[in-house]
């Protein structure tokens, strides 16, 4: 139990830095968000009304504090860009870019774990060779450049969907569906190719493990000790790893919800960053940034859970 | 050598050292235990002599060594040539203290040339410039056995007996006054173990150092050494001449280790018609009780002559021994009868098996 | 080399002159160099041989679970009559647990980390087995386990490797290898990660199954003391070759061959305390450097050139005593 | 491993072709970066154009290799003054142990949860958008996992018994690090960077894609495709050319760095 309350202790100490790093890189370092956004050529009292609108003349600590109790109240300050409260402007965003989330995750595992299987069980064979040549080239396609190839390909000339064409999932959720497994199949690849080559890799140490020859040496038969032995191990091994594609869906959803138009919260990320809209991005960031850390902590216990050696270490 | 060791001065002086291992645990479920592993350790080496400290893994023989070498906290004190280990003035400790360690394999440095990793100790002393230093390691490379066309090769080149002469090369380059040789043919083919442990012979003779030669093997330790510890849980058992302890042990632990080491005279006879009751009977010496009361001797839970007189740890009594040497144990058994003569294997097996 | 002999009581196991290569780079190497050996029923042959003499490999070429590097380049492998080097995997596997077991040095590697013990155990029974129920296969697991000295079998099912000791663990290995009632096992330096209490209650373990159940051991050791203990017939190899092979008391106290004796005086014992041991000067030659025909010929002291000419033949010291050497002569 | 020296020798080759582009970019270029021919708007690629033109009529294969000069320049800085910095942060948190550690290990955990093109985003948005400001934010976006390939180096090294070793003849905890435990660190740490690099030059290209990293006149891959995405459809190779660019950069990197670590790990 110690172990638990440790990792908790470290959880909420990351998500206290997080807030600070962010609520540092958004009131610190750009000097007077006032004068940013006005111009320099705005007059005194518009820059000092603005300052107080933003609430940037109170003293450092105040701003934090009431920004910090303002984010968990859900009080996220109000957009200037959109100039209405940020959380309305979340609201159903949020749940775009959980679905493209989870639609990429599903996607990925069902692809990455039979193909990772499949490359180490045909090892040294051709098969192999093919399975990683893709798997390099999956890592180096840029989520960008990918989904130009995809609306170009898929949209313009397949007409399987017409680019810029999103339909909410409230109206139609088939036709919302079949939109957005362009964008999903977009962040996927690189992801199945990562986790591909982590499964095949850890299928490949697991099979130079002794207790594979134990198993052979009771005669179980190839199949028996690739899925009832190696791949058991395997996925104890990959498990940590699929905390850390959470970070990266993440990132690639924030540019090809850009290029597919999906109005999910990394589109609204970039456009509050490219409008200067701080409290817009500030809270975006926090947010991104705390799932993360929960999702983490989240694998870190089920990793407990599932490996005995852990969970019973006496 | 320094003055103030007489000529029958103690070199090493180690006085109740204990120490703990924080057991963190990793799964959520774990509590944090502290574990005893040195409890209570005194003994003193004198100079120019080899004590052999023998006992089965995890009683904490490793750890005793690593403790003397200052790579690990513990309560108690220790002394070597008169010196404590202090962090600050390590290079002046490391002068008297050196170690050859067990496994040759990942004990020399993958990307120095032998040469350079035997001059390291002279480097870290600022000893002679760099053509003393490599005359130094040639004239050290001849002694263990090599020669200097050694220096340069790297350590995937050698052989592992090759390699465990380089470190005890290594360990002599500063002439220090004890050596830690922790398991140190262990992990060798018995041809090479053997080449070894006649090195250690023949480099007794030229320099005079005394050795900790820490081992699970007890043939080896009584073949090496002039005083023996053995030590179970951590707490020394018996210590005395490598006479006395190998031919008149007293505490039954060694007793029991002297029986179970395989040796040439006896074989184990079996015509497969005994039951599971006769196969439990052979093997009761060897049975571990359950009940393991805190503060009673170490050897309670096993002890075939364990009585309520055990409930109380017993510190090393001395043994009325025919030997000059001190021969003491930690058992009531120590003061009351003279060391029972071990004649044949047979006798010390079927005390245990009577008992049950 | 060894021509085969009249024909005896059917041999449980022949060996005859068997050579297995090691891929390394794009050069191939001689692990095992055509040798050959018996093993009778209920026999316990011990197979002693410092690191690199190929007595592992031998035994896994045995089981058919050669890592890729290594393969059989000739000779033969006849389990009661049947060539085991030519059969084909599926048939090697049906062999594999239910005919031949092997257990291992390491214990806590040699068990699936996430499967409970239980499971394990009755691993073989449901391959070679299936149409046991059940209940049957966890009964005679329990039955197994207690055999082999494992107290309430019933808990120590349910646990996981890591929750039990070194010497509980290579009696699971043992129960595990033994629940098919094999014919013959090999134990590979079982005993050599164990301390030297629970070495002595294995070795007594393993002694009294193969007696009770007339099943032969192949035991694999570097350590002659504890060969000793337990073999019948003793083969001594060196370098991939057979230096000698003898029953254990004719091997303990006169042996023929120069390595043998080399290996017994190099072992320190009660009346050679002080002496310095003559032991043998050198190393054992790796597979990549270059053996003379008679391999031990660089580190033997009665070697002349012939025996970096020639290789030497089997000399029959005795009706049961073999040795390989150009010096000796047949009684 | 012969696999290990295949992927080395076609990353090695790959790589050098691209290079090679780069720096002939400096001092010839077929075309002027910004020199128009309206004659010849969104020509397919021929003999004059290898690949083609864009809308504006300008000189795509001209574009791509100064773009690559810039993106390769952006991505080498990046990745030599994140592994100067973690080298230092990795060796001290594995050596040091204890709160040292702790401190920098929770450190970069939360730098490690925000995704990669946040940190950059919000560099952006708080500096002035220019070539100094992507260094800089992929700089603190590689740190993380550059650091932990220190640290656990030097973990696994620290307590090794050579190590062990050569602490009992006396040496200092620096001679220790330096001379003993980062020697042996440093084929994995190659490897790694390696990769690292095309892991920047995928980030960069990504930033400028979105008009925060390199800034226009400057030609930079991640913009020409920006650029090369309204007119897909009828000048597909304005998107195709700097677009394979960067995936052949990122293979040749990836393979150079694979090659590398299985050599030096098999």
């Amino acid at each position: 139990m110690r172990y638990l309350i440790r990792k908790a202790v470290i959880l909420i100490l990351t998500m206290f830095l997080i807030s600070l790093m962010t609520f540092l890189a958004f009131h610190i370092i750009p000097g007077d968000p006032a004068q940013l956004i006005l111009g320099t050529s705005a007059s005194a009292e518009k820059l000092e009304l603005l300052r107080h609108q933003l609430g940037t003349d109170l003293p450092l600590w105040q701003q934090y504090t009431s920004w910090i109790f303002g984010f968990f109240r859900g009080d996220f300050g109000t957009s200037i860009r959109y100039s209405m409260p940020v959380k309305t402007l979340l609201g159903d965003r949020i749940v775009v870019t959980a679905l493209l989330g989870l639609m990429v995750i599903v996607l990925t595992l069902v692809v990455s774990i039979p193909l990772g299987v499949y490359a180490a069980s045909r090892r040294n064979t051709a098969a192999e060779q093919v399975v990683n040549f893709l798997t390099m080239i999956g890592i180096s396609i840029p989520g960008f450049f990918l989904s130009i190839i995809f609306m170009w390909v898929f949209g313009l000339v397949l007409h399987l969907f017409t680019p810029g064409s999103y339909v909410s999932y409230q109206q139609d959720f088939g036709a919302f569906l079949r939109f957005m497994i362009f964008p999903a199949l977009a962040i996927a690849v690189p992801e199945i190719a990562i986790l591909t080559k982590y499964i095949r890799t850890a299928m490949l140490d697991e099979m130079d493990k002794d207790y594979v020859r134990t198993a052979r040496g009771k005669g179980a038969s190839h199949r028996t000790i690739l899925y009832g032995h190696i791949l058991r191990n395997a996925i104890v091994a990959v498990i940590p790893l699929i905390g850390m594609m959470i970070g990266s869906i993440f990132s690639g959803s924030i540019i090809v919800e850009q290029v597919f138009g999906v109005p999910g919260i990394g589109r609204l990320l970039i456009s509050s960053v490219t409008g200067r809209d701080f409290p817009l991005t500030q809270t975006l960031v926090m947010y991104i940034a705390l799932i993360i850390v929960i999702t983490n902590f989240i694998v870190d216990i089920l990793i407990q859970v599932i490996d005995p050696r852990i969970r019973l270490s006496n | 050598m320094s003055e103030m060791n007489s000529e029958k001065g103690e070199i090493l002086e180690v006085s109740h050292v204990n120490n703990y291992y924080e057991d963190t645990g990793l799964g959520i479920f774990a509590k944090r235990q502290k574990r005893q592993v040195l409890s209570d350790v005194s003994f003193t080496i004198h100079t120019d002599e080899f004590f052999g400290l023998v006992g089965e893994s995890g009683c904490g023989k490793s750890t005793l060594g690593n403790a003397i070498l200052g790579q690990l906290p513990f309560e108690g004190t220790i002394r070597v040539g008169g010196m404590e280990y202090s962090k600050s003035d390590r290079r002046k400790f490391t002068e008297k203290v050196q170690a050859v360690f067990q496994d040759p394999m990942s004990a020399l440095n993958p990307r120095m040339t032998i040469g350079s990793t035997m001059r390291e100790p002279l480097r870290a002393h600022n000893i002679g410039t760099r053509e003393e230093q490599i005359r130094a390691v040639n004239d050290m490379l001849e002694k263990v056995g090599l020669d200097a066309s050694y220096a340069d090769r790297y350590p995937r080149e050698l052989s592992g007996g090759q390699r465990q002469r380089v470190c005890i090369g290594a360990a002599l380059m500063l002439q220090p006054e004890l050596i830690i040789a922790d398991e140190a043919v262990s992990a060798l083919d018995v041809s090479v173990g053997a080449q070894i442990l006649n090195l250690f012979h023949e480099i007794d003779a030229g320099a005079d150092f005394a050795m900790l030669f820490i081992s699970h093997n007890l043939n080896v330790v009584y073949y090496l050494c002039d005083r023996i510890a053995v030590m179970y849980r951590g707490t020394i058992v018996e210590i005395g001449s490598a006479e006395d302890v190998y031919h008149h042990p007293v505490h039954p632990y060694t007793k029991l280790l002297l029986a179970a080491i395989p040796d040439f005279t006896s074989r184990i006879e079996d015509d497969g018609t005994g039951t599971l009751a006769d196969i439990a009977k052979a093997n009761a010496q060897f049975e571990v009780r359950n009940e393991d009361p805190e503060g009673a001797c170490c050897f309670y839970h096993r002890c075939p002559y364990a009585n309520s007189e055990c409930l109380k740890r017993p510190s090393l009594t001395a043994v009325p021994t025919t030997d000059s040497e001190e021969h003491r144990a930690a058992c009531r058994l120590a003061a009351e009868q003279p060391s029972a003569q071990v004649d044949e294997k047979g006798s010390v097996a079927e005390a245990f098996q009577s008992t049950c | 080399m060894s021509e085969s002999k009249t024909v005896t009581s059917q041999n449980l196991l022949e060996i005859r002159n068997l050579s297995i290569g090691i891929r390394e780079g794009d050069k191939i190497y001689r692990a095992v160099d055509d040798i050959g050996y018996e093993v009778a029923e209920g026999e316990i042959l011990g197979v002693v041989g410092e690191s690199g003499c190929g007595k592992t490999v031998t035994n896994l070429a045995i089981m058919g679970l050669l890592p890729d590097v290594l393969f059989v380049s000739g000779g033969q492998i006849l389990f009661e009559g049947k060539d085991l080097a030519k059969m084909s995997e599926r048939e090697r596997a049906a062999m594999n647990g239910r005919d031949i077991s092997m257990i291992y040095q390491e214990p806590l590697t040699s068990l699936n980390p996430l499967v409970k013990i239980g499971r394990q155990v009755g691993e073989p029974l449901r391959i070679h087995h299936k149409e046991i129920p059940e209940e049957e296969i966890t009964k005679r697991v329990a039955e197994s386990l207690r055999e082999v000295g494992l107290p309430d079998p019933e808990v120590t099912m349910e646990k996981y490797p890591h929750q039990l000791s070194g010497g509980q663990r290579q009696r699971v290995m043992i129960a595990m290898a033994t629940i098919c009632r094999p014919k013959l096992m090999i134990a590979d330096e079982p005993t050599t990660a164990l301390d030297v209490t629970v070495q002595a209650q294995v070795l007594r373990l393993l002694k009294h199954i193969s007696r009770k159940h007339k099943m032969s051991i192949i035991f694999i050791s570097h350590d002659l003391a504890v060969i000793n203990q337990i073999c019948d017939r003793v083969i001594i190899m060196y370098a991939g070759k057979i230096a000698e092979s003898a029953p254990a008391h004719v091997i303990m106290r006169h042996p023929a061959h120069e390595y043998t004796k080399g290996l017994l005086r190099s072992i320190p014992r009660a009346d050679s305390k002080g002496e310095s041991l003559p032991a043998i000067p050198g190393h054992v030659p790796s597979t990549e450097e270059y053996r003379d025909p008679c391999p031990f010929a660089p580190r033997c002291p009665i070697a002349q050139d012939i025996c970096r000419q020639q290789a030497p033949d089997a000399v029959q010291i005795a009706k049961d005593h073999v040795a390989y050497c150009h010096f000796l002569r047949a009684e | 491993m012969k696999s290990g020296k295949i992927e080395f020798r076609i990353g090695c080759t790959l790589a050098g072709i691209v290079i090679l582009l780069a720096v002939l970019s400096l001092f010839w270029t077929p075309y002027g970066i910004n020199e128009m021919d309206p004659a010849s708007r969104m020509a397919a690629p021929s003999l004059q154009h290898i690949f083609g033109t864009d809308n504006m009529g300008r000189d795509v294969f001209s574009r791509a290799i100064v773009g690559a000069r810039f993106t390769l320049a952006v991505a080498v800085s990046t990745v030599l003054f994140c592994t100067l910095i973690s080298i230092v942060l990795g060796l001290l948190a594995g050596y040091a142990g204890g709160w040292v550690d702790e401190v920098i290990m929770r450190i970069i955990d939360a730098i490690n949860s925000f995704p990669g093109i946040l940190i950059a985003l919000i560099m952006v948005t708080v500096l002035p958008p220019g070539n100094y400001t992507i260094v800089i934010a992929l700089c603190i976006m590689f740190i993380p996992s550059f650091t932990r390939i220190v640290r656990t180096g030097t973990l696994q090294y620290k307590n090794a018994d050579f190590v062990r070793n050569n602490r009992v003849f006396g040496d200092s905890d620096l001679r220790l690090l330096l001379v003993h435990i980062f020697p042996n660190i440093i084929p994995l740490l190659l490897s790694s960077v390696i990769v690292g690099l095309s892991n920047a030059i995928l980030a960069e290209s990504s930033m400028s894609y979105l008009g925060l990293g390199i800034q226009p006149p400057a030609p930079s891959w991640g913009r020409m495709l920006y650029e090369a995405q309204s007119i897909i459809f009828n000048a597909p190779w304005c998107a195709l050319a700097p677009g394979l660019m960067i995936v052949v950069t990122i293979v040749a990197f990836n393979c150079v760095g694979e090659g590398l670590r299985k050599r030096y790990l098999a």
